[in-house]
Order: structure tokens, then C-alpha cells, then sequence
């Protein structure tokens, strides 16, 4: 692993660099909303923000994907092509580490042994993330020491940019990570003083994290409490709408639709949500999840067991956005701290 | 890697039957279109495919054929969505695709040397027939004990596998029990529910196992039947149905706890049921 | 996007929604009368313009309609009584509404045509197809797949 | 507006207490700053919880229009004579009070199932202006008579509430109750409704593009979460159209057609029933301007039709009704 200091002038030049040969999705200001996007027609990518509203998921497991196209034939409907070997070479910039831990859990779900998803791995495999890590926790609704992350974590990055305060420490991860250095040539040797320097603004950065949850404790309760008035409290001002599972950096919940334009067709993989009442509803008019509530605990216990249970991690970074952007408040922290309570 | 899961396998429509009165359940006969891929879709009674069809979307299907049946495939389909309603319209020659075989299967070793009842009730009994029609077959029948069939529609009209039926009444290998809810003026056979023909039948618990699909309501009466005949819980298994679209694990709604019925399913045994959630 | 340029020998679709007991029997006496009229028109019949969904003309904007067309029967000889009336007011809000957000006026036309009108609908037909052909084809909600 | 809450508190525990309501839909404190959070009261002694403050910005008339729903189809399998009703307390500012006036026409539930706690409005806290105004994370707010006291990790800042009140309650004509059981308050002074129109005569006079290209980009930003639909009173069909998919309305693809059209067809659906209560501009997580185009079917139902969408339980809902005399300007004549 080699471990680079970067000049803070230097940077957004260093990322430009990168842009003009390949795509780069950077943190960019769009109106009044921090989103990744593009570098292109002269975007500047943004050095100084919070964090994104969009989780980047939607670079590895987009809002809409073409799975296959076919057409329309005389003999009836033929495939056309399958969608996957299109994905390009991309550099993704700006990742705040609770959303680059999102990838791995990702990662556990789309790269399993069986049943690999090619779409996914596909843009995984060509995609190189330049993680900046929080030496200040960028929003008080931040939990990620919480559920297992913290806020100068590395995990799923392949380069970890830490700001010491008149330089970044660059740290370069992963073979892939390191094929950037070689595009950016000569940058100057970290020393043990650098390091010890991250070390202590990593303790800082932690002790700043005010908001925490008793994420892995409530694990025996959920086991256990399948049924209980608990979860009459929650659901009752819920909107029913996506917002919490579209900005979740971790939810992978997707739905497959055909769509026809004269003879052409395709077959679209898109985001769904555990939220909706569709999401479950079958075709006999049967429906094993009718109400919110039932919803609701579908996505705690997603979150909190049922993906511990098969990949051992809470599929929760901690990034605070459904917190943040929840219409009517409903607050995850609050809900786990209160089943702590039980 | 591994084949593009997503990628359904190119088949032909080469036959359809239609199956009941009411005419909205046929079986599709599936042929593939290129040999290997008939080679490579090794798959058991008990699991399912998703029958894709292009601009109108994908179904799960449990395989009605038996793995004994060479050269092709077979669905039972009952006409109720856009893209069965789609298949209903379809015509013997037409292209279309599948996906699978998905899921798991009958517990096929563990039924073993044992004696085997089949309780199946309307157009559930697809893939009990690709499990009855996997155990007669010459090479296995003796691998496996008595075979005890109970099986049952509301009417006549509505029993699937006509043809099959008959044939299989005439073996000496099999009790074959079929019933109806209400006879009409041509039915000479049983009349009455399933759980009552199971209580009549009495099939004995001595090293025995219960393989049971159909409706929920069915399915509700006709276990304390069979607790009562002295079946343990880790003797009977019966198949989940849930909304399905990915298939392998990942689309994420077709789970009951922490299992997906799509890809830890969907045979379970009631052992396994009890200690998973109840929402399905 | 930007609007297309009219190109040499392109041809307007135009959708025509229209109802069953005045505009349709008004198109079918132009076509016994054998008044010409331009062909860029594809009819749907419907049993009242009060049975229009205000979707079905945007979706066929989206679908790809160069421009639509909607016709009924006079105010005052709907055959259901008052089916247009509440048609008219429906449509004013929805001309007004899609002119608004930017779609050209010119593409969703609104018109009464009775029973006897054959020569008035062989008119609103050249003259819709007309006011369509002057803005090219439709570029603005059509969906590409 | 202190006393107001007080004596919410104060009537809703009796109501709860006498059992004349099975459940008060009020405001309760969330757990950020600007947040009061619809909040279900079943117990008297849980009606402390109810708060009245310019956080209060939900239309709480969805969420009456739901219980009573949702309470009726758990009933479909019992015998009529063993059905009961359940009555729903809520507490409604003018549009909240408009919302029902809707729900009463459109005949979603009778007027004997809600009990209305009227409350005098000064409108609510836009949560987007107050982060402009911030420059950053909010960690605390409060109001200070007139102020809005606003903590960020910067320090403190001061703005009058007057400007960073939701572009609704800026022209809203109907702050008051128009339907009302039990009173909360003196009437509070009217806002600026002549201002209403505005933003719309200035959109109506831009050149056709430049009015496409902001509606392009204003709907590029919707990510159809459908926070907008399901927050809204009048968004209350069973199955939306969104969802349909015999046929299929709307794509799931990435084409901005679908995002255009999913808003137009929900923004025109709007017609005649709009009454301007901000709820889905204020929930959206992506900002969408949606008021500069549900405004203008207002304008259009006033100028054209002259009404006001649920202004009194009278006059009747512009498109189920017609009239001989309706303008007709926009019908074509060759």
C-alpha cells in the first residue's frame, strides 16, 4: 500500500486530471441538492461539502437498468442482446466512508457464490473509488460508529483521501487504487508523522460522533419479537413513500418490468421499496405484507437481522440521510434506541 | 463466471393442452432451442422457472414436467396476470424464454426407502406431478416405499392431468385417491374434501412422508389430519408461493424472515416453517 | 431539447380522439361525400368526448403523436346530454395547463364537429394538420427506449 | 399561538375523555430541529403531547381520510349491525379544514366521522428557506416572537419568521378554518393572497421554451419517490395511476418522459382540488418546484370557473360541474 501527501491546491487538478481521460462522478452542486455527477462540459467537482443526497449506489445498482433488449419479430419476441459488457472504465471521487462501506455490503449481496449478478460486478470491477474520509463528522444525525464503520474507514475504497488540515493523505489501497497513482505521477512519500496525525484526527473525528445507537444489541430482541405492540408504534405517521429505501445507501431492493416502444422492448431492472404496498402484492390479490406496519418491520429487520443473519453485518452505514430526509421524521435511531429499551 | 441468471433461456412453445372447463389452465410443453442449454437444465420436482415472456414480463412457474421426461419441459398455467394472460394467448410454435431451474426441491433423498403420500388439491398439483411421475418412473420406483395419492379439485371439469389420471389408476404400484368436492351426473368416482379422504385413506406415519401443495384453506384442514395419524412435523413438507421477480435472492420481496422462498425455497418442511416468521 | 426542424417530406401523426355519435359519423359522411382530407389522421372512436381521460392525450404525446386532435358534438347536442359540457371544461384546464409547461399549443387541438359537418371536418383535419406540419415533429415528451 | 396549544391539549383530553373521538390527529415534536410530526393520540393522558407551532407543516387531512379507510376495510367481513364508527379528532388550519371540505364533496367519509379542532394559521416554516438562510446544518431552532432563532455549528442566527415561511402560507387566502367543531382561537389576520398568482402571470409571460426548459429541469430532479402523492389529502385513489400496469401509465425507466409525465398526469389530477396546503413541495427530499405548476390549474379553476377548491362545502368542485355558458376560446374553427 502506498501512502502519498497531496497539496489541497493540488487536488481538484489531480481529479480534473483523471476526468479528462475517463469518467469521473464527483460530488457536484445541482441547484440547491449535493449530487454525484459527471465531470463533464466543465463541472467542477465540489472539495467542500457534507455529504451527497444521493447515495452512490446508483453508480453500481442504477435507479433504472436495461437487463436485455429484444425486438419484435415476425416469429414472435427475440432477444436482441444482453445489456452487460458495456460498462466503461469510471473513477468515482468524493465517497464520504460510511457510503464506500455500503459497496461491501453490497458487495456480499451481488457478489455471493451462487447467483452472481454480472450487471452489478461488472461496474463494481470497473469502477475505482477515491474515498474521503470525515475528520469531521459532517452532520449530527452521523452514526456510523454504530454499526460498524467509522469515520476514517478505508473499507471499499481503493484510495482513502484524509485531510490533514494543509494537505491530504492519500492512501492508496487496492491494486486498482494504485494504477491512479501511476496516472498522477510523482506525489511526494507520507511519513510516520502523517500517520500518526490521521491517527489522532481519527479519535477526534469519533469523539465528535454525538449521535449513537445500540445497532448490534438489539439483534436478540428482533430474534425473539417477531410479534410485539412494539411495532403498532411506528408505521402510524408514515407516508408510504421511497424516500428512506431510494437515498439508503444500502437498499437493494429492485423490481423487473418490460417496457415496448413499437418493436423494439426492454427488459428494466429498477429501484423498488419494501415501503410500497405493490412491492408484495400478488397476482391472486394475496398479499403477505397489507399494512405499513408490516412494512415497517420488514425494514428494520432487513436491516438490522435479517442481513446479519446471512452475511453478518447490519445493513446500515449510518449515514443519517433517512433520517435526514424523512418526510414526517421518522427516525431510525430513535426506533432502535427504543427497542434497546424493551 | 457463471451464465447471466437474468438471461433467460430460449425455448419454443411445441404443445399446449388446456386442462379444465373453465379453460383457464393449460400446460405449456416447452421445447429448447439449442441442445446444450436442454443439457445444462438439470432440475428436480419442486422447482421452479421463470417463464419470460419479452414485453410483457416474467412469471414463476413451478416445472409440472418430471426430469425423467426427456427433450422438454412442461408448465401448468392458470390464466391471472398480464403475462399469463399473455401465454393463454400464445400459439404452439411460438418463441419465448425461461429462467432456471430456480429454487430448491422435494426432498427427494430423504424420501428415500421411506412410504410416500402425495396430498395435493386444484391446479397445485404441478409439481407433485413431476414428483409422482420422478418415483414411478422404471429406474426409481424402487428406490422409494408405498405411494399414497390423494388428490383433489372442486369439480370434476377442474381436475388437471386427465389423461395421467387414468393411467395412473391403473397401476398396481400406486394408491391414486381422486376426489371431488361435487360430482357432476358423469362422475362415478369420490366425493368430499381432501382432509376427509386423508382421514378415510388413514395412511400409516411408520416411516412415511407427506408431501403437500394446494390451497392454504386446504392445506389448514388437512394438517391435523395427518398430526393426528401420528406425522411429525419434519415428515410433511409443502411449497410457499410469494410475488417473485429476480428469482435468486436478491430482488428482496419474496422473503419470509431471513430466507427468500425463492432461493431457500420454496419446499419447506412445517419443522422448517415453524421457526421462520409467519407472513406469507 | 430543442425543437426539430420540419424535414423535407415528413409527415405529421396526428391522433384523433374523437366521439361516436357526431365527429365519427361526421368523418364517415366526408368519406361518403368523398371530401379529401389530409391522411395524417388515425381515429379512435370513443363513446363521448366526456369519456376522455385528459391521460390519453398526453400519452400520446408521450408515445410518440405529432399532435391531437379531440372532437365531439356541438355544446347542447351531446347525445348523453352533458358529456361534452364537462368535457369542455376539463380540456380548457388541460390545453392551458400542458400550453404552460412549454408544449406548443399548435399540438392538442380541441374542436366540436357534428353528424352533418363532413365538410367541416375535412376542414379542422387540414387545418390541424396544417398547424401541426409548422412546428415539426414532436420533440418534447416523447419517450425514447 | 401558546394558548392555542394549551387549549388544544386541553379540548383534546376531553374530547379523548369522553369518548366523542377514538383518536386525535395532531402535531407532536420529532427528534430534529423545525420538526413537529403528525402524532396519533388515543389516550387523554398522551394529549400532552400535542404541540401547535409554526413546525406544524403537514396537511393532516390524508392521514383522517386513511384511518377512516383503513378502519372501514377492516370491517367489510363483519355484519353491518356490528360495524362501528370510528370517529377521528383532527387538528386543521385552513387548508387542512379546504382538504376536507374535498373529502365531504367527494363523499371519502361523512361529516359526523371527523370532529375538527380548528386552529388560526400564520402560516408554517419552510424547511428549505430555513437551511438557506443557515448556511448549514440546523441543530436547533425556536421562535422567538417574530424570529426564527436558528443554531448551527457556526453559531446562532436570527431571521424574521416572515421569511422563511412556505411560499403557500405567504398568499394563502384561507389561513382560518372554513369548517370548524371546536375553535381554538381568535382569527389570525390575513396573509398576502393578492400576491397569490404572481409567480404564475410571471411564468405565463416567459417564451414557450424557456417555460419547457424549467419544467424539464425542476422534474429531471424527481427521483418518483412518490412523497409528493402519498403525502397529499386529494391523492387518495386506491391504485394510483402510477402504479397501474394494465396498461402502464408510466415506465419505470430512466427516461425523463416518465418522470414529465408521472408529475403532469399527478399535477393535472390536482385540478380543482388543489388548496394549496405546500405539503408536497415541503416533503419532497429533491426540492421540486411543483407550486409554480399546481398554482396555475388554481388560477385557471378561479378565472375560468370562479372557484376555490374546498373554500365552502356550497359550491361544487370545478370539473364535476358545467355550465351552458363555460368560455370556450380554446375550441378550434377552421
Amino acid at each position: 500500500m502506498e501512502k502519498r501527501i497531496i497539496k489541497k491546491e493540488n487536488l481538484a487538478g489531480l481529479v480534473k486530471k483523471l476526468a479528462a481521460e475517463r469518467t469521473v462522478y464527483a460530488p457536484v452542486m445541482e441547484g440547491d441538492n449535493v449530487v454525484y455527477a459527471a465531470l463533464e462540459n466543465g463541472k467542477e467537482p465540489l472539495l467542500e461539502y457534507g455529504n451527497t443526497k444521493d447515495a452512490p449506489k446508483n453508480l453500481f445498482f442504477p435507479q433504472a437498468e436495461t437487463l436485455l433488449r429484444f425486438l419484435r419479430t415476425k416469429r414472435g419476441m427475440e432477444l436482441k442482446e444482453d445489456a452487460t459488457g458495456k460498462a466503461k472504465e469510471v473513477v468515482l471521487f468524493g465517497v464520504r466512508p460510511c457510503d464506500a462501506r455500503s459497496f461491501v455490503l453490497l458487495d456480499s449481496l451481488f457478489d455471493q457464490e451462487h447467483w452472481k449478478d454480472p450487471y452489478y460486478i461488472e461496474r463494481r470491477s470497473k469502477t475505482t473509488v477515491i474515498s474521503k474520509g470525515c475528520v469531521h463528522p459532517p452532520y449530527s444525525t452521523c452514526f456510523c460508529t454504530s454499526v460498524g464503520g467509522h469515520p476514517l474507514s478505508a473499507e471499499g475504497a481503493d484510495v482513502l483521501l484524509t485531510d490533514l488540515g494543509d494537505a491530504y493523505l492519500a492512501e492508496f489501497l487496492t491494486p486498482k487504487g494504485e494504477k491512479l497513482l501511476e496516472k498522477w505521477g510523482d506525489l511526494p512519500k507520507a511519513d510516520d508523522a502523517a500517520e500518526a496525525k490521521k491517527k489522532d484526527l481519527l479519535a477526534k473525528a469519533e469523539s465528535e460522533i454525538k449521535s449513537k445507537i445500540p445497532g448490534k444489541e438489539i439483534k436478540n430482541w428482533l430474534d425473539a419479537n417477531f410479534e410485539n405492540p412494539f411495532w403498532d408504534t411506528i408505521h402510524k405517521s408514515c407516508l408510504a413513500c421511497g424516500t428512506c429505501t431510494y437515498l439508503c445507501p444500502t437498499c437493494h431492493c429492485f423490481d423487473i418490468t418490460d417496457e415496448m416502444k413499437k418493436e423494439d422492448g426492454k427488459r428494466v431492472r429498477s429501484w423498488d421499496s419494501c415501503m410500497y404496498w405493490l412491492f408484495t402484492q400478488e397476482t391472486s390479490g394475496h398479499n403477505p405484507r397489507t399494512s405499513q406496519k408490516q412494512r415497517w418491520r420488514q425494514r428494520l429487520m432487513h436491516k438490522f437481522k435479517y442481513f446479519v443473519d446471512n452475511f453478518d453485518a447490519i445493513a446500515c452505514v449510518g449515514c443519517g440521510r433517512c433520517v435526514m430526509y424523512c418526510p414526517v421524521n421518522i427516525d431510525i435511531r430513535k426506533i432502535v434506541t427504543d427497542i434497546s429499551k424493551l | 463466471m457463471e451464465r447471466n441468471p437474468y438471461l433467460p433461456i430460449p425455448v419454443e412453445v411445441v404443445k399446449i393442452t388446456t386442462e379444465v372447463d373453465t379453460k383457464d389452465i393449460k400446460t405449456f410443453r416447452l421445447a429448447f432451442t439449442k441442445k446444450e442449454d436442454e443439457e445444462n437444465f438439470k432440475y428436480m420436482p419442486g422447482q421452479f422457472a421463470e417463464l419470460s415472456l419479452y414485453g410483457k414480463g416474467e412469471s414463476p412457474i413451478g416445472i409440472a414436467s418430471s426430469p425423467t421426461q426427456k427433450g422438454y419441459l412442461e408448465f401448468t398455467v392458470q390464466r391471472a396476470g398480464v403475462v399469463t394472460q399473455a401465454l393463454h394467448n400464445m400459439e404452439e410454435g411460438t418463441p419465448m424464454g425461461v429462467r432456471g431451474p430456480l429454487g430448491n426441491y422435494w426432498p427427494i433423498n430423504y424420501l428415500e426407502g421411506k412410504n410416500v403420500v402425495i396430498v395435493g388439491g386444484g391446479f397445485a398439483f404441478t409439481t407433485l406431478r413431476s414428483l409422482l411421475n420422478y418415483m414411478l418412473y422404471e429406474e426409481n420406483r424402487a428406490r422409494f416405499g408405498d405411494i399414497t395419492v390423494v388428490y383433489g379439485a372442486r369439480s370434476p371439469g377442474l381436475l388437471i392431468y386427465k389423461d395421467e389420471l387414468t393411467e395412473w389408476a391403473k397401476r398396481k404400484d400406486l394408491n391414486l385417491n381422486v376426489t371431488v368436492d361435487k360430482g357432476d351426473a358423469g362422475w362415478t368416482g369420490r366425493e368430499g374434501f381432501v382432509p376427509t379422504v386423508c382421514k378415510e385413506i388413514a395412511p400409516s406415519s411408520e416411516n412415511s412422508v407427506t408431501v403437500i401443495c394446494g390451497p392454504p384453506i386446504m392445506i389448514r384442514f388437512t394438517l391435523p389430519v395427518f398430526f393426528d395419524l401420528g406425522f411429525s412435523k419434519e415428515n410433511i413438507y409443502t411449497s410457499l408461493e410469494m410475488r417473485m421477480k429476480c428469482g435468486i435472492g436478491k430482488c428482496g420481496r419474496c422473503n419470509v424472515g431471513n430466507k427468500y422462498v425463492c432461493k431457500d425455497g420454496p419446499v419447506f418442511s412445517l419443522a422448517e416453517l415453524d421457526k421462520l416468521t409467519k407472513e406469507y | 431539447m430543442a425543437e426539430n426542424k420540419p424535414q423535407e417530406n415528413w409527415e405529421p401523426k396526428i391522433v384523433g380522439i374523437v366521439c361516436n355519435w357526431c365527429t365519427y359519423a361526421g368523418a364517415d359522411l366526408a368519406g361518403i361525400s368523398r371530401i379529401q382530407y389530409p391522411p395524417n389522421i388515425r381515429l379512435i372512436r370513443v363513446p363521448c368526448t366526456g369519456r376522455i381521460n385528459p391521460f390519453y392525450i398526453m400519452k400520446a404525446l408521450q408515445e410518440g403523436a405529432d399532435g391531437v386532435l379531440v372532437s365531439g358534438c356541438h355544446p347542447g347536442e351531446c347525445h348523453y346530454l352533458s358529456g361534452n359540457l364537462s368535457a369542455r371544461r376539463k380540456f380548457n384546464m388541460l390545453k392551458n395547463f400542458l400550453t404552460y409547461v412549454g408544449i406548443e399549443p399548435e399540438r392538442i387541438t380541441f374542436t366540436w364537429c357534428s353528424a352533418s359537418e363532413g365538410d367541416r371536418f375535412a376542414q379542422v383535419v387540414k387545418g390541424v394538420t396544417e398547424r401541426v406540419k409548422s412546428r415539426g415533429p414532436a420533440a418534447k415528451l416523447v419517450k425514447a427506449l | 399561538m401558546e394558548n392555542a396549544a394549551a387549549k388544544l391539549r386541553e379540548e383534546a383530553k376531553k374530547l379523548l375523555a369522553a369518548k366523542k373521538v377514538d383518536v386525535i390527529i395532531g402535531y407532536e415534536k420529532g427528534t430534529l430541529p423545525l420538526q413537529s410530526v403528525p402524532s396519533f393520540i388515543e389516550k387523554p393522558e398522551d394529549a400532552d403531547k400535542l404541540v401547535w407551532d409554526p413546525f406544524c407543516s403537514q396537511n393532516l387531512a390524508k392521514f383522517a381520510h386513511d384511518l377512516i379507510h383503513q378502519h372501514k376495510a377492516s370491517q367489510v367481513r363483519m355484519k353491518p349491525e356490528e360495524r362501528k364508527k370510528k370517529v377521528v379528532g383532527i387538528v386543521a388550519r385552513g387548508c387542512t379544514t379546504r382538504s376536507m371540505v374535498i373529502h365531504l364533496q367527494e363523499k371519502q367519509y361523512g361529516r359526523d366521522e371527523v370532529v375538527i379542532l380548528g386552529v388560526p394559521c400564520t402560516g408554517y416554516v419552510s424547511k428549505k428557506k430555513a437551511a438557506g438562510a443557515a448556511g448549514g446544518e440546523i441543530t436547533g431552532a425556536e421562535v422567538k416572537r417574530k424570529d426564527l432563532v436558528l443554531q448551527t455549528a457556526a453559531g446562532e442566527k436570527t431571521v424574521p419568521l416572515s421569511s422563511v415561511l412556505s411560499d403557500s402560507c405567504m398568499t394563502c387566502r384561507f389561513n382560518n378554518p372554513v369548517i370548524v367543531d371546536v375553535s381554538l382561537g381568535e382569527p389570525a389576520p390575513p396573509m398576502n393572497p393578492e400576491g397569490e398568482y404572481e409567480k404564475v402571470n410571471a411564468f405565463e409571460k416567459l417564451p414557450e421554451e424557456e417555460r419547457w426548459a424549467y419544467f424539464t429541469k425542476e422534474m429531471a430532479k424527481c427521483m418518483k419517490c412518490f412523497a409528493c402523492r402519498n403525502t397529499c389529502p386529494s391523492c387518495y385513489c386506491k391504485v394510483c395511476f402510477a402504479e397501474q400496469n394494465q396498461p402502464a401509465w408510466i415506465g419505470v425507466s430512466v427516461d425523463p418522459s416518465d418522470t414529465q409525465m408521472f408529475q403532469l398526469m399527478r399535477i393535472f389530477h390536482m385540478a380543482g382540488r388543489c388548496v394549496d396546503c405546500g405539503s408536497c413541495i415541503e416533503v419532497c427530499p429533491m426540492g421540486v418546484d411543483l407550486r409554480t405548476f399546481l398554482k396555475k390549474l388554481d388560477k385557471d379553476g378561479f378565472e375560468l370557473f370562479n372557484t376555490r377548491p374546498g373554500g365552502d362545502m356550497a359550491s361544487p368542485p370545478p370539473l364535476s360541474a358545467y355550465s351552458y355558458e363555460d368560455k370556450e376560446e380554446f375550441i378550434y374553427n377552421p
